[in-house]
């Protein structure tokens, strides 16, 4: 069976503005900054991908390049087995309709002037896919799937909690019978209270009715919950993929063991992570401008040797799954 | 020759004379032969009172001007500063403050031989700013420059009918005309005139374009600066020819400052708080106020104008000589003049005013010679035109002075005739290209001069400014004999003849003549009023500690 | 394919309780005005504006004489009990002419701002949101436009097309496209980037219903404040042409032409340019005053 | 107790912050008292719009009022912060009790180097010659984790990383040696490894120092490595208080118990617990116990009495009807 | 910093050009032709003609812009149509007046805005609060030619104060000049003066509710120094914008100003311009004032990058 979603070799390098006089001046090669720089994975259906990393990684400019929200400066994107990248608007219509997004705010994703009935009937009205009278009962059947009742229908944005907006956000995605459901931090901004009402919401979707999830996030305790794989991403990079309960119970790059330690637990209340700085990762990402050469990590790294400053470390598999880009490794 | 001149339009005496055209009237005033032999000094002298020498006089004047260079001005305020610089062959004066006449400035005598040879012979000692001597031969070139288009393009048809120019002897002068000259007196004065303004032949050579701001001329005054829009300061110059009456040196300022001041409640500001000791010139709502002001001088003399309102006879709906004449009958005079000029100015029933003498007739006096108001009248002959039902027409006006009010009041009377007057307001350009060229008006205002200069190019047919398109062949032979006519009383015929005719066809209604003022504080003294706007600082001097 | 039809989601939790306030539009409005209502100048800004309108609207029933008639009264008369502000210098009914007045100071304010509103607001939004050349080529027109001084703007363009109250209201209007396209196109900037905006998108919406159906209503907030207070300048700015003699013509009774007017008669009748003044100066006033209450409760930016 | 009395360096008896509305006043902090004790992390944590924040900034009075009003009592040293004038209040802002904020970037003037705002600090407490003051600067920033120190000091806040700020932050915090530090949400705003440092710094600093430290968190995880005792608040109150290690074993509240059952756990449990609805808004407080309606043990009663906070065991006590009975 | 300035004075430089399209065409959209003027009573078709051709009107608007554009890039402004005057002499003589009224009034302006806009700010909803802003609301709400002839007829005609009108260099006659400069300063600069003590206030509320504000008086830092010192030097940064914006509006209202005081400024050159259509004094006067807004607006952009470090450091 043919993956749901491909992506190959992905870059995308973000130019620095300048006006046109700057770009004139001698002696200046455009300089751009490495969002993404080579990203390589597949999503199965029915398969929740989980992508961590650090805000900078890329991960964000990862989920819309797939969604073709921005162009790609290189690689290829296929759906289903067809090639998304080069499609015209028109011919990306069908694809609209069936990889959806739902974002990290839920104050900002809702257009405030909106009622709630217009926010999630409007995409499926664009696309014809009820006739006008049936509209509101279809927008009362998304908004009871998720949770809310008709009355909210009325309402707008303001007027509703982070967890209800979020629930009207995923509403929305719903409205076009997607297959991937693209998640940029979809539970960040909600409190834990609200954040396991929706992540239970997002699972039980999920399983009936078969989506796929490509789980954006910084917090790896969320994509442990939510994730059957999960690639972690490191300044515009996968450090490595693995099976969700393989990475956590055998985490291969220094990358991920350093991000797995360094996330406070509840723990017994005698001995704290933070009294041991040995253990935690020293530094801060580069500059994604002026990139070293070599392993990107290798700064950092605890365990770096003399060959992680020559070239980049490719993914390769170590285990069946089990991907990972480092040199300790070969 | 097509004279044009003496046209102006109502922004000329309502004190913003964009453009206006000089000042001329009063030919029938004096006899030909009485010009001759006029003393040389000026008038009003044997005061009591001795000239106190120095200070510096500053003026407030109305209006911006365009240039010094007599010959090419076409604003009439920059002719009464030019008088202070440069003499003519001619001058205007005014013995009584009323009337004026033309006599010889720099001319010692003036002869004329036959009909049309006319003889100047200049003043000795006579020098120019920069020290050059007055010769025939400098008078020659300037009269030869005046001639050519090239170089004076504005004025160079007053000289169309010269034909050549003799200079027997270095102060004489002999000019040779083609036809009878009437119009010379007027062309020949320094001021308005501006034909016979004897400016330097060296300082124009080199000073080319720039000669227009650093005139030299034989006059008072010589230019010292011009700040654009702001001053320009004029000084005493020692050596000046003139004397007064017991044979002292003019003039007694040291210096002239004549300031632009625009915006007229500023300017009456300025004269109240002392910042200027006189004013050319006043919005005539503020002239009451000023005439009650013990600190002040106001003098006021009815200017030689007519302000009237032509009728479009080429358009609906005054190409119905019926509705024209009930135009002229609504017109109440006497409003305008209360409402518009505040009392300034006198009522006006034919197009010659009462200052122009000989050609004044003054059976107009009572009104019912020429036009007047009769509201009764005016509606019965609305009955007889084809308007009986009412009509509507635009009437077109120049968006300064007191024009706007005039026409507010206008519509006012004509609304109760049955005339719907809608009000279209221009700026000077536009206005002038849609009366003149687009000609889409259907009445107009305009402030005339003096009939001599303004009945032929403006209503005789086919002429440029006739925008209203009014023929009539009677009146058209009676201005053409008019113009070329010497003498006085058959002149006087012609014209009256010519405003029978525009009384009887209509094609203009005459309203008002209107006032001019200066006014200057009570210290300024011997300030002689020529109404022909003039403001002479030759003899004026300041009373002050 | 399945469909979503029929299917139940369990509801996590009994029932989804909604916070507090719960506003239908009704309550929207009741609670606008009540923090609308605390700024004690916005009221009084609303009532003088609300007064302007009443005047402009009822001129035909309030003003106590017609007032294009002269001779209504004796000429430049004092305020009086039969003329209570005074007459004018033709003996009109000077205020008549003021409530009369009010209706073309509003329909030049209002109408003039609508045009730039209109005209700046659509350039803005095409500028914002497309960017790139067509911004750049807008932006640089605007910037050279906002250059010129709306009163040099404005007597160029009044004597291109002569003078009336329509003309002084494309002339004004014209002067003020430059902010509103400024203003637009900075709110589009910002929105642009909201994740609704690319929610549309990547529903597969249009450019120009995102325009108009996302963008435009998000962005109208600050640009109706930015009217309220533009529609005053619009009245000065008529004020200042009638000044310079570029006024509409007469008998128009316009404020700015009143003032205008009246100040040659400083001496002879002070009240005939004090009595419009006032009104404008009010109006003026009102009106910001009134644009700061709006800006302040309608826009959550500037809110403060 | 009397022992731990005489260690108590900050006393908050029935803090109240109300605000007025168009609604009348809404309690957004309800009649708060802890107490904090030398040396000592003690974490307040809770979801938004707990009060949590509104609680920790009114202790120093940083709440603007109007319109905002605030009462009872803030005892430190045996004085009552909330009845100081300004000048006095703000002579022990900084000097005794430090704060730090949740935006770290946000927290530093972005026209002043940040060597001079750590500098402002100091000049403002201590009385000490101006140049040795700036060789502090370089010193604390360096204390702080923040490398060439010195060089860095002339820099703007903009050209910092946000865990940079926030070192900066900690070092304006601590360059007077306050006896309370008070940090709200601190690394929030910071990625996960950027946190661990920060907190890290932050933990061997107070332990270093002596000083104590009021750990305001959203983050139980957080609250867990870094706390000796917790307080939990809702809606305003504190309903759960006890040292961390009980209150993460044995939570007496229903709302603390909820809290931790949401959390997904590193073991990959299949599902997460939850708490239905939300926290309510001040505008709709519901009578009785804030938490009644979402409460699943919740009993008529609780509509009805407002608990206190009461004994649930050893330096452990709870805000419900239905804790030790 | 450089990269920033360089893309600005590019940006400047196309604003210019755009500038003088609109000059150009605007002009000549405008019925009426200094041929009319300059013939004055010496009308007839045949004479307009000819002059038409001798000042090159007759050529098509392609050319006649582009030797106009070609003239002011050689710097040859031309003489006027209706005064033979320089164009660049009389643009010079007027912009100095100018420069100093809207000097003076951006000086009394800033003078009276930035402590009402403080004082308002800091005593927000108080009796000082709604005093001075409502002064700064009257101050630009009066019409400025009507606020000008009152002041003259109080000022200079009734007490004798001042000076009712007039222009005096400053290099002549300081003292005179700015006896002079008082009334026309206090006309314009009000003007301005309520636009800027409103945008001070606005201003200065925003700044003291941002974070870094209440991380000061967490530090300790008193009250007054929270103002003066945190948030004044943050707040008047949009303030600087904002003053850099209005020297547009200020060129604008000085052209009333200037009327009504008779200073001899470009305002007046302008107006007296475009009503005899002296195309070479209109297009000039208009392109150096538009060219001063612009730069005015450069430098304020500059200025601010420098301000805010935020740009002045990193680009």
């Amino acid at each position: 069976m043919a993956p749901l979603l491909e992506v190959r070799d992905l870059v995308k390098h973000f130019p620095l503005d300048g006006g046109m006089l700057t770009r004139l001046l001698p002696g200046r090669p455009g300089r751009v900054v490495h969002a993404v720089d080579g990203v390589s994975f597949v999503v199965e259906p029915g398969e929740t991908l989980g992508l961590v990393g650090e805000s900078g990684c890329g991960k964000t400019t990862t989920s819309r390049l797939i969604l073709r929200a921005i162009e790609p400066t290189a690689g290829r994107i296929f759906f289903e087995a067809q090639e998304i990248t080069g499609l015209s608007p028109a011919e990306l219509l069908p694809f609209r309709r069936k990889a959806q997004i739902v974002f990290q705010d839920p104050y900002t994703s809702l257009n405030p002037r909106m009622t709630v009935e217009r926010i999630v009937g409007e995409p499926i009205l664009v696309h014809r896919l009820v006739a006008s009278g049936e509209l509101r009962a279809r927008v009362r059947t998304l908004l009871e799937m998720v949770g809310l009742q008709s009355e909210h229908a009325a309402r707008y944005p303001h007027e509703l909690s982070g967890g209800q907006r979020q629930r009207v956000g995923i509403a929305r995605a719903l409205g076009l019978g997607p297959r991937l459901i693209v998640a940029d931090e979809a539970v960040s901004a909600l409190d834990v209270s609200v954040r396991s009402q929706i992540l239970n919401l997002m699972t039980a979707l999920r399983e009936r009715l078969h989506l796929s999830y490509l789980f954006v996030s910084h917090d790896l305790s969320v994509i442990r919950f939510v994730s059957h794989r999960v690639a972690v991403m490191y300044l515009g990079r996968l450090a490595e993929v693995a099976p969700a309960d393989e990475l956590f119970k055998r985490p291969l790059h220094p990358y991920t063991q350093a991000l797995m330690a360094a996330i406070p637990t509840i723990g017994d209340g005698r001995a704290s992570i933070f009294d041991q700085p040995e253990r935690l990762l020293e530094g801060e990402l580069p500059n994604p401008i002026d990139l070293p050469r070599g392993c990107r990590f290798a700064g950092r790294c605890p365990f770096r040797f003399d060959r992680c400053a020559e070239a980049e470390p490719e993914l390769k598999e170590v285990e069946t799954g089990h991907t990972v880009a480092c040199y300790l490794y070969e | 020759m097509k004279s044009r001149d003496g046209f102006e339009v109502i922004n000329g005496l309502l004190r913003e004379e964009v453009n206006r055209r000089a000042v001329l009237r009063a030919l029938g005033w004096s006899a030909l032969g009485a010009a001759g032999a006029l003393p040389t000094g000026l008038p009003g002298l044997a005061h009591a009172q001795a000239a106190k020498r120095g200070g510096t006089i500053k003026i407030g004047i109305f209006q911006n001007i365009d240039t010094l260079d007599a010959h090419n001005t076409t604003f009439i305020t920059a002719c009464a500063i030019h008088n202070n610089i440069y003499n003519g062959l001619l001058k205007i004066t005014s013995p009584d403050g009323r009337g004026v006449e033309f006599k010889p400035e720099l001319a010692r005598e003036w002869e004329i031989q036959g009909d049309r040879i006319h003889v100047f012979r200049l003043h000795k000692g006579v020098t120019f700013h920069n020290g050059d001597p007055l010769t025939a031969a400098d008078v020659k070139w300037n009269l030869e420059r005046v001639k050519d288009k090239q170089q004076a393009p504005i004025h160079a048809w007053k000289l169309e009918l010269l034909e050549a120019i003799e200079t027997p002897d270095p102060h004489t002068v002999k000019l040779h005309f083609t036809k009878p000259f009437p119009f010379l007196r007027v062309a020949f004065t320094g001021s308005t005139g501006r034909a016979a303004t004897i400016l330097n032949p060296r300082a124009v050579k080199e000073r080319g374009k720039a000669y227009g701001r650093n005139p030299v001329g034989t006059g008072p005054f010589k230019f010292v600066e011009w700040k654009e829009a702001d001053y320009i300061l004029l000084e005493k110059y020692p050596n000046y020819w003139e004397t007064d009456g017991a044979g002292g040196k003019l003039p007694y300022l040291d210096k002239v400052l004549l300031k632009f001041i625009i915006e007229p409640s500023t300017l009456v500001a300025a004269l109240k708080t002392g910042e200027v000791d006189g004013i050319n010139n006043v919005a005539p709502q503020f002239v009451a106020d000023l005439r009650r002001d013990p600190k002040l001088n106001v003098f006021t003399a009815v200017g030689g104008n007519w302000r009237c309102m032509h009728m479009n006879i080429a358009k609906e709906p005054f190409s119905d000589k019926n509705l024209r004449k009930a135009v002229t009958f609504a017109v109440d005079r006497k409003e305008i003049l209360d409402r518009v000029e505040f009392g300034e100015g006198i009522l006006a029933h034919g197009p010659i005013s009462p200052p122009m003498g000989g050609f004044y007739d003054p059976a107009f006096e009572t009104g019912r010679n020429g036009q007047y108001y009769d509201l009764e009248q005016a509606k019965a002959l609305v009955k007889q035109s084809r308007y009986a039902g009412g009509a509507e027409a635009t009437l077109l006006s120049i968006n300064s002075g007191t024009a706007p009010r005039q026409a507010e009041v206008l519509q006012a009377q004509l609304a109760k005739i049955g005339l719907k007057v809608k009000i279209e307001l221009a700026d000077s350009p536009t206005f002038r290209r849609r009366w003149l060229q687009e000609r889409q008006w259907d009445l107009v205002q305009i402030q005339d001069l003096d009939p001599d200069e303004t009945l032929y190019p403006e209503l005789h047919s086919g002429e440029t400014w006739n925008a209203g398109r009014w023929v009539n062949k009677d009146f058209d032979r009676a201005v053409e004999a008019a113009r070329s006519e010497n003498d006085f009383r058959k002149r006087k015929k012609f014209y009256q003849d010519a405003v029978r005719l525009i009384l009887e066809d209509a094609p203009v209604a005459i309203m008002l003549h209107v006032n001019e003022q200066k006014i200057f504080h009570k210290y300024v003294k011997n300030f002689q009023m020529i109404p022909a706007n003039l403001i002479n600082m030759h003899a004026v001097w300041l009373d002050k500690a | 394919m399945r469909t979503l039809d029929g299917l139940t989601v369990e509801s996590p939790g009994v029932t989804v309780p909604t916070p507090a306030a719960e506003p239908g539009a009704a309550a929207g409005i009741g609670r606008w005005w009540r923090r609308f209502a605390r700024s004690k100048g916005a009221v009084f800004g609303l009532a003088v504006f609300l007064a302007i309108v009443v005047m402009a609207v009822f001129a035909g029933v309030l003003a106590p004489y017609d007032p294009l008639t002269q001779g209504v009264g004796a000429p430049l008369e004092k305020p009086s009990l039969a003329h209570w502000a005074g007459t004018d210098s033709f003996g009109r009914d000077m205020l008549s002419r003021i409530i009369y007045g009010a209706r073309i100071a509003l329909i030049v304010g209002i109408v003039a701002v609508l045009l730039a509103l209109v005209a700046g607001v659509t350039l803005g939004l095409v500028a914002g949101y497309y960017g790139g050349v067509l911004d750049a080529v807008i932006m640089r027109v605007m910037d050279a436009l906002f250059a010129f001084p709306i009163i040099i703007l404005a007597i160029a363009m009044m004597a291109i097309m002569g003078f009336g109250v329509t003309n002084v209201i494309i002339a004004v209007g014209v002067g003020f496209i430059a902010p509103f396209a400024r203003v637009t196109r900075g709110d589009v900037l910002a929105v642009k980037e909201e994740p609704y905006i690319e929610a549309a998108r990547l529903a597969g919406i249009g450019n120009l219903p995102i325009i108009f159906r996302h963008v435009l209503p998000n962005v109208l907030a600050p640009i109706i404040v930015q009217g309220a207070l533009r529609v005053s300048g619009a009245i000065i700015t008529e004020a200042g042409l009638s000044f310079l003699g570029l006024g509409p013509p007469p008998p128009t009774p316009v404020w700015g032409s009143m003032i205008a007017e009246g100040r040659n008669f400083i001496v002879m009748a002070p009240h005939i340019s004090t009595i419009p003044g006032v009104a404008l100066m009010l109006t003026v006033v009102g009106l910001n005053l009134f644009g700061d209450g709006l800006r302040d409760t309608l826009d959550p930016r500037l809110r403060r | 107790m009397t022992e731990d009395q005489s260690d108590v360096i900050l006393e908050v008896r029935n803090l109240v912050v109300e605000f007025s509305s168009e609604d009348g006043p809404l309690r957004a902090v309800d009649g708060v008292s802890f107490a904090v004790r030398r040396g000592e992390i003690v974490g307040l944590v809770g979801e938004s719009g707990a009060g949590k924040t509104l609680t920790s900034e009114a202790m120093l009075r940083l709440v603007r009022c109007p319109p905002g009003r605030i009462s009872g009592e803030v005892r430190f040293r045996g004085q009552n912060l909330l009845a100081l004038d300004e000048p006095a209040l703000a002579g022990i802002r900084g000097k005794e009790i430090a704060m730090i904020f949740q935006n770290p970037g946000a927290s530093l003037n972005p026209v002043f180097r940040v060597g001079d705002q750590l500098l402002e600090a100091m000049r403002l407490h201590l009385r000490e010659p101006a140049r040795s003051l700036r060789e502090r600067v370089g010193e604390i920033l360096g204390r702080v984790g923040i490398p060439s120190a010195a060089t860095r000091a002339r820099d703007y806040p903009h050209q910092f990383s946000g865990g940079m700020a926030q070192r900066v932050m900690i070092g304006i915090g601590i360059s007077c040696v306050p006896s309370l530090l008070i940090a709200d949400e601190p690394t929030t705003a910071l990625d996960v490894t950027i946190q661990a440092q920060v907190l890290a710094l932050l933990r061997s600093l107070a332990r270093e120092l002596g000083v104590a430290v009021l750990l305001v968190s959203h983050d139980l995880g957080i609250i867990s490595q870094m706390c000796h005792r917790v307080l939990v608040m809702y809606a305003g109150r504190i309903v759960e208080e006890a040292d961390v290690a009980t209150i993460f074993r044995a939570p007496a509240h229903p709302y603390t118990r909820g809290l931790i059952d949401c959390l997904p756990r590193m073991d990959g449990s299949a599902r997460l617990g939850t708490i239905a609805g939300v926290m309510p808004g001040l505008r709709s407080l519901p009578s009785g116990c804030p938490f009644h309606p979402r409460c699943p043990l919740a009993e008529p009663r609780c509509a009805e009495e407002a608990p206190k906070l009461r004994s649930a065991g050893d330096h452990h006590s709870a805000a419900c009807l239905l804790v030790g009975t | 910093m450089t990269r920033f300035a360089l893309s600005r004075v590019g940006q400047t430089v196309g604003v210019l050009w755009i500038v003088s399209v609109i000059l150009f065409v605007l002009m000549r959209l405008i019925p009426g032709d200094p041929v009319l003027i300059m013939l004055g009573d010496e009308f007839t078709d045949e004479a307009y003609r000819q002059l038409r051709a001798q000042l090159g009107l007759d050529r098509s608007l392609l050319i006649q812009y582009l030797v106009w554009l070609g003239n002011i890039l050689r710097g040859e402004f031309g003489y006027s149509y209706i005064s033979h005057a320089s164009v660049a002499d009389l643009v010079f003589q007027a912009y100095v007046p100018t420069l100093w009224l809207v000097i003076a009034s951006l000086i009394l302006g800033t003078i009276i805005a930035i402590p009402s806009g403080i004082v308002a700010a800091m005593r927000k909803d108080s009796a000082w609060d709604y005093g001075s802003m409502g002064v700064a609301i009257v101050g630009f709400s009066m019409p400025s030619f009507w606020k000008g002839i009152l002041l003259i007829w109080i000022f200079s005609v009734h007490l004798g104060w001042f000076p009712a009108m007039g222009y005096v260099a400053p290099w002549a006659d300081f003292r005179e000049s700015m006896w002079k400069l008082v009334l026309p300063a206090v006309t314009l600069g009000t003007f301005f003066a309520g636009l800027v003590a409103r945008i001070v206030r606005s201003s200065l509320l925003e700044v003291l509710d941002l974070d870094y504000i209440k991380a000061a008086r967490a530090k300790g830092v008193g009250q007054a120094a929270l103002v003066y010192r945190h948030a004044l030097a943050n707040a008047l940064i949009p303030v600087v914008t904002v003053i850099g914006l209005q020297f547009g509006a200020l060129l604008g209202g000085a052209v009333l100003t200037e009327t009504v005081f008779t200073i001899p400024g470009m305002g007046r050159l302008t107006v007296a311009a475009i009503t005899t259509r002296d195309y070479q004094v209109v297009q000039a006067a208009i392109l150096v004032g538009v060219l001063s807004v612009v730069l005015v607006n450069l430098l304020v952009d500059i200025s601010y990058a420098f301000l805010n470090p935020k740009i002045r450091v990193t680009a």
